[in-house]
């Protein structure tokens, strides 16, 4: 069977080629959402990529929280379907109520642009089954972190919830970049369908372009679970 | 036609950098009298005359602030007076 | 947003009402008011130009300009826009270009920006921008707008833009100002930057005391295209329609404008208020980006039969030089254009700096379609004219006719000066004041002056800023900064890549401008060649002082003819370029610093070449390409150490960067060459702590005798450093000898210990170095 | 100690491009009835007694705010009042 995995384009969005690109890496075939259509066009995923949404203007994230497209989404996303956000992705589905917490300004105050390590907390959710080794301790895995506004932020008692429903999904390893609380950089739903971090595993997916492939398993982890439940 | 502010602030609960910073850069340039600063956002909105209270604190509550992380204020300014 | 009823009744026909002073409407200047009051007197000495230039301009039309068109001659006759100054010099450029380096240019000097072939059917734009005045006014700003326009520039030539540079020069890095300046350009070239969504691949980073008042923020980019698809900036084909599109037209950067209204309209209701605008614009990038990607789309649906950008001088520009370069003639309608202000005047409208716009020809047929593409982007769009075969540019406003000129004597026939030029007496003075007589340090004093040198402003690790840069986005970027060159693939489909690297000292141009471009334009070639690429084309941002001081204008004739003599040698030619003059603190002119930008192609990216070493399981040599000469005047010692800048610059020897750059692409097809990086500001130890730290790898090396200062520090140009396998040894000697290039073995590198270890000389631990290195910038700036 | 709030603005003349973004997501969300939004900055201070309200000025016009694209607003707020 063909996996379908769509990539929205909001105005502003940046690195949906490079979701596309992930996603064709893999074997899917990628399908690209316009912001202002509703129709999902029957695509067995959903990516929201990284880039500055309608400029980012009020908060990041908050004016695509409110497009067409992320009604179908919203809606196809608690039904089940796996979507997954990237850096202003992941943001978006804050915003739209998908994921708890807020991502706000970089402790720093700069935006970043380096590679980071990090450590897969869960392994076994729809995008990250791949990482699943032998033995429990999963080697870090590197992969590049741009933005300003990155800041993981819930509260006390929303982050205790994540923790004890085990919907951690990254977390920094070494130095915290932008000041994360509990080092959070990615989490998911509790059924692991739906997950946001703030990342770009897309950007780690050729060692010519990137500082290696460790994103892919985020995208080949989907596949396994996609193709898996057709067959 | 109406005149409304909407002043938009982190909560006192969560660490604000920015607000951190502006104070030393002030303390810096002499102005050790303030001792705290909050970084938020202000916007101004001509609204026609159907537009309601009720409108306004919720346009407000669910797009020009993220409660999660913010409280807000509106306040009908008087006829022409800009903040 | 349809086109607009452009009737030519409405086009034509004047009426007179207008002239009438009635109520609170001021009359605005018309043709026919002009014609009809040819004493009226006007602000021209105000707007910047001379008596002859205004009396040339009372010639050209037979009659005294309207305001309006006084606005548009004395915008377009401006030094920045006419190169009235710089004209003369800068036609040496194709006078030193020859027909064998014509071979791949499809356009050139003149054009928006020069394109060259760069095989398979793709071709390649590049070029770099100055805003440098602008963000001293404000940082931010300033430069975010900078990156905005030289995205447009590649844009215009109907290209991709696939990535962007950044070309900073600030006064000493502790000074005040400087902790002003510097944060608020990096942070708008990130912030405008980074929403482009095109990689930051490369620039510089200088600080120096002439500066401090007087930062240079320089802006590049390259495009891509399909050599068959080139879009020139003109007009032609009569009837076919000007669209104007992107963001509103507003009171941004109308500077000029602004004296001719407070002068006439001085009694208007707001003049007074405009008078204060200040020249700042102020970028939206997300509408430039939205910009891009439906020009892009554009482009591509074959909607496009000319393009021009709105940069400098807005529509005053883009109209006269469309229609100057097309069919001649061209008719708009100013009432059609989108404002952002009320009461816009012609000359304001027409002058209006306003960012994120551009303008369109397009064929009648095809209007509705590329509105259509327009409206699905949201990029506000309408037809403001039309193309005639007239030789009249006629502009009307409020349905009168306010300007009707030839196109040509506003684009093209500007002045042209020739200003006087000489070498100034204290060349001579600066030039005998050698290093030879500063005390050079014992041989025990080296490993302290290798990381006091490191941890130096100029030589320091740039991260603080490259890191707020975007240098992953597309998913194209081979070699971004920390490497000698940027480097991008061309697209998914290829594996063809494109370099580019830009420099300049200018403490080298002070001691000789001749020279020191040249050896600008030597380390930017060299920095492509390290990367692998094959250099092939050369473009310029001339940074000086004022043209009017005799001893800056030789500066600049000096600069040009270096570097255009450097580049017939090279056989590379120069495609184009841009000069900023008028960079100085009240007398004082900048170090002349006109920044060499290289552009070069390599077949297969996955042979590029980077500075790290030790990243294999295979044991790697170090290996030093070229010679090594007792040259010091000038160099980051002579700063750091002493304070000092005289003497002579280096030798230029471009046979031997020639020779270097034949051998680097031959090592890089071959994979000979694991890591590699070139020699330039604090020479050989400068260029081993870079490679060790970025590696994170030690070295043992020994330096060639007799005198180790000189081989550790000296800054002779034309040498690489390489890593090459220990099981390609052979073919690298044999590689060598074959091109006759001198190389010397240095030691090895140490995975296992991380140090560097100059046998006699230094012993340092790669954290030690990391730590001088990488300090610097945060400890100023936070 | 008192609390100041400092309200910065960018000038009407200069393109406000956050406003004109917001103002459409109001519109697009049913919120028609927003004819402009300007965005600015809102910042709140706290400052001991001896801090006068030139000081406040200064301190606004030269950290708070950019004069050369931005105007602002300097007002103290009642006892414990936040806005
Ligand atoms: N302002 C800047 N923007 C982007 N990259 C920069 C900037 N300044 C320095 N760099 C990058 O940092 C690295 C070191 O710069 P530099 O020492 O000038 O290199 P080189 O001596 O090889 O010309 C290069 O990769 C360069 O592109
Ligand atoms: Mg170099």
């Amino acid at each position: 069977m063909t996996v379908r995995i769509g990539v929205i384009t909001f105005p502003g969005s940046l690195d949906d080629v490079d979701a596309l690109r992930a996603a064709k890496i893999v074997g899917a075939e990628p399908v690209s959402l316009w912001h202002a259509d509703a129709d999902l066009h029957g695509v067995d995923a959903v990516i929201i990529p990284g880039g500055f949404s309608y400029g980012d203007y009020l908060r990041a994230g908050a004016i695509a929280a409110q497009a067409p497209v992320m009604r179908s989404v919203v809606d196809a996303a608690r039904g089940g379907l796996p979507v997954l956000g990237i850096c202003n992705g992941f943001q978006v589905l804050c915003e739209a109520g998908l994921l708890p917490g807020a991502l706000v300004r970089n402790a720093g105050l700069r935006f970043r642009c380096i590679d980071q390590q990090l450590t897969v907390e869960r392994t076994s959710s729809v995008w990250t089954s791949r990482y699943r080794s032998e033995y429990d301790d999963v080697r870090p895995i590197l992969i590049p972190l741009k933005h300003a506004e990155g800041r993981y932020v819930a509260t006390e008692h929303d982050l205790d919830a994540l923790e004890a429903e085990d919907r951690v999904l990254f977390r920094y390893h070494g130095d915290n970049p932008n000041g994360s609380l509990r080092d959070i950089a990615g989490i998911c739903s509790a059924d692991g369908r739906i997950a946001g971090l703030m990342p770009h595993p897309e950007h780690a997916i050729d060692a010519l372009t990137g500082p290696g492939t460790d994103g892919l398993g985020m995208f080949s982890s989907l596949m396994d679970s996609l193709v898996g439940a057709a067959s | 036609m109406a005149r409304v502010a909407v002043d938009v602030v982190i909560k006192p609960e969560i660490l604000d950098p920015q607000g951190k910073a502006i104070q030393a850069a002030l303390a810096r340039s002499g102005h050790a009298g303030v001792t705290e600063v909050r970084a938020g956002k202000h916007f101004e909105l001509d609204v026609d005359g159907a537009v309601t209270d009720e409108e306004l604190e919720r346009l407000a509550g669910s797009i020009l602030a993220n409660p999660v992380i913010e409280t807000w204020t509106v306040t009908r300014l008087a006829d022409g007076e800009a903040r | 947003m349809t086109s607009t009823g452009m009737t030519s009744g409405g086009m034509t026909t004047t009426s007179t009402t207008g002239n009438d002073l009635t109520g609170s409407e001021i009359a605005q200047d018309t043709v026919i008011l002009a014609a009809a009051s040819p004493e009226k007197p006007q602000p021209y000495a105000e707007l910047g130009l001379k008596d002859d230039e205004y009396a040339r301009i009372r010639s050209i039309l037979g009659r005294r300009p309207t305001e309006a068109e006084l606005a548009m001659y004395s915008v377009m006759w401006s030094e920045h826009c006419s190169y009235k100054s710089s004209k003369v010099h800068l036609a040496y450029f194709g006078e030193t270009t020859t027909d064998a380096m014509r071979e791949k240019m499809l356009a050139g000097i003149g054009e928006n920006a020069g394109v060259v072939e760069i095989g398979d059917g793709w071709a390649a734009t590049f070029k770099i921008e100055s805003h440098n005045h602008p963000s001293y006014v404000e940082p931010y700003q300033g430069a975010a707008t900078g990156v905005g326009g030289i995205v447009r520039d590649i844009l215009a030539m109907g290209a991709r833009p696939v990535a962007v540079t950044d070309q900073l020069r600030f006064g000493p890095a502790d000074a005040g100002d400087t902790a002003r300046v510097l944060p608020g350009v990096v942070a708008g070239i990130s912030g405008h930057g980074n929403a482009l969504g095109r990689a930051n691949i490369g620039g510089e980073t200088h600080f120096a005391a002439s500066y401090a008042g007087t930062p240079l923020v320089n802006a590049g980019c390259i495009g891509v295209l399909r050599a068959s698809d080139m879009y020139t900036a003109h007009a032609s084909g009569v009837g076919n329609k000007v669209v104007l599109y992107g963001s509103r037209t507003g009171l941004d950067g109308i500077g000029g404008a602004s004296v001719l209204a407070s002068a006439t309209f001085s009694d208007a209701a707001d003049g007074g208020a405009r008078r204060k605008l200040p020249s700042v614009q102020v970028g939206d990038p997300f509408a430039e980006k939205v910009l891009i990607e439906c020009t892009l789309e554009l482009f591509a649906a074959d909607l496009v039969a000319g393009i021009s950008d709105l940069g400098a001088a807005g529509l005053a520009c883009a109209t006269s030089e469309l229609a100057s370069a097309g069919d001649g003639g061209m008719i708009v309608d100013l009432d059609t254009v989108p404002l952002r202000a009320e009461g816009m005047s012609a000359a304001e409208i027409l002058t209006s700096e306003s960012q994120e716009r551009m303008c369109a020809i397009v064929e009648p047929a095809k209007v509705d379609a590329f509105l259509a593409v327009c409206a699905k982007w949201d990029v506000p769009a309408v037809v403001i004219g039309e193309v005639t075969d007239t030789g009249r540019l006629v502009i009307s406003h409020r349905g009168e006719v306010v300007v009707d000129v030839p196109p040509r004597t506003v684009a093209h026939d500007g002045p042209v000066y020739r200003r006087p030029f000489h070498r100034p007496d204290s060349q001579d003075a600066l030039q005998a004041n050698t290093s030879a007589n500063l005390p050079r340090p014992a041989d025990d004093e080296l490993g302290g002056l290798i990381l006091r040198l490191a941890a130096s402003e100029n030589l320091c690790a740039k991260g603080w800023i490259t890191d707020q840069y975007d240098r992953y986005v597309r998913g194209h970027t081979v070699l971004a900064q920390r490497s000698d060159a940027g480097m991008v693939r061309v697209d998914d489909e290829t594996s063809l890549g494109l370099a580019m690297a830009s420099d300049c000292n200018a403490r080298l141009t002070a001691l000789d401008p001749y020279r020191g471009t040249q050896l600008a334009l030597a380390e930017a070639y060299r920095n492509v060649a390290t990367s692998g690429a094959t250099p092939l084309a050369v473009t310029n941002c001339l940074n000086f002082g004022s043209p009017e001081d005799p001893g800056v204008m030789w500066q600049f004739r000096e600069a040009v003819h270096g570097l255009a003599d450097g580049c017939a040698e090279l056989g590379i030619p120069v495609t184009g370029g841009n000069v900023s003059f008028y960079n100085q603190t009240g007398s004082e002119a900048i170090l002349p610093t006109p920044v060499v930008g290289v552009l070069g192609v390599i077949d297969d990216v996955a042979r590029r070449i980077g500075p790290r070493f030790g990243q294999g399981r295979t044991s790697e040599m170090l290996f030093l390409l070229g010679e090594t000469r007792d040259e010091l005047d000038g160099s980051e010692w002579a700063r750091v150490v002493h304070g000092h800048l005289g003497g002579v610059p280096p030798l230029v020897d471009l046979a031997a960067e020639q020779r270097l750059a034949g051998v680097m692409a031959q090592a890089a097809k071959a994979g000979l060459v694991t890591a590699a990086h070139d020699l330039s500001e604090g020479g050989l130890a400068q260029a081993l702590v870079e490679m060790c730290v970025l590696s994170d790898c030690g070295a043992a090396i020994t330096v060639p005798p007799p005198n180790p200062f000189v081989a550790l520090f000296s800054e002779t140009p034309a040498r690489i450093l390489v890593a090459v396998p220990t099981s390609r040894l052979g073919e690298f000697a044999q590689l060598c000898e074959e091109h006759s290039q001198p190389s010397s073995a240095l030691g090895t590198v140490t995975p296992t210990r991380p140090r560097l270890e100059i046998s006699g000389v230094a012993d340092i631990s790669v954290a030690e170095m990391r730590e001088a290195w990488t300090g610097t910038l945060p400890a100023l700036f936070g």
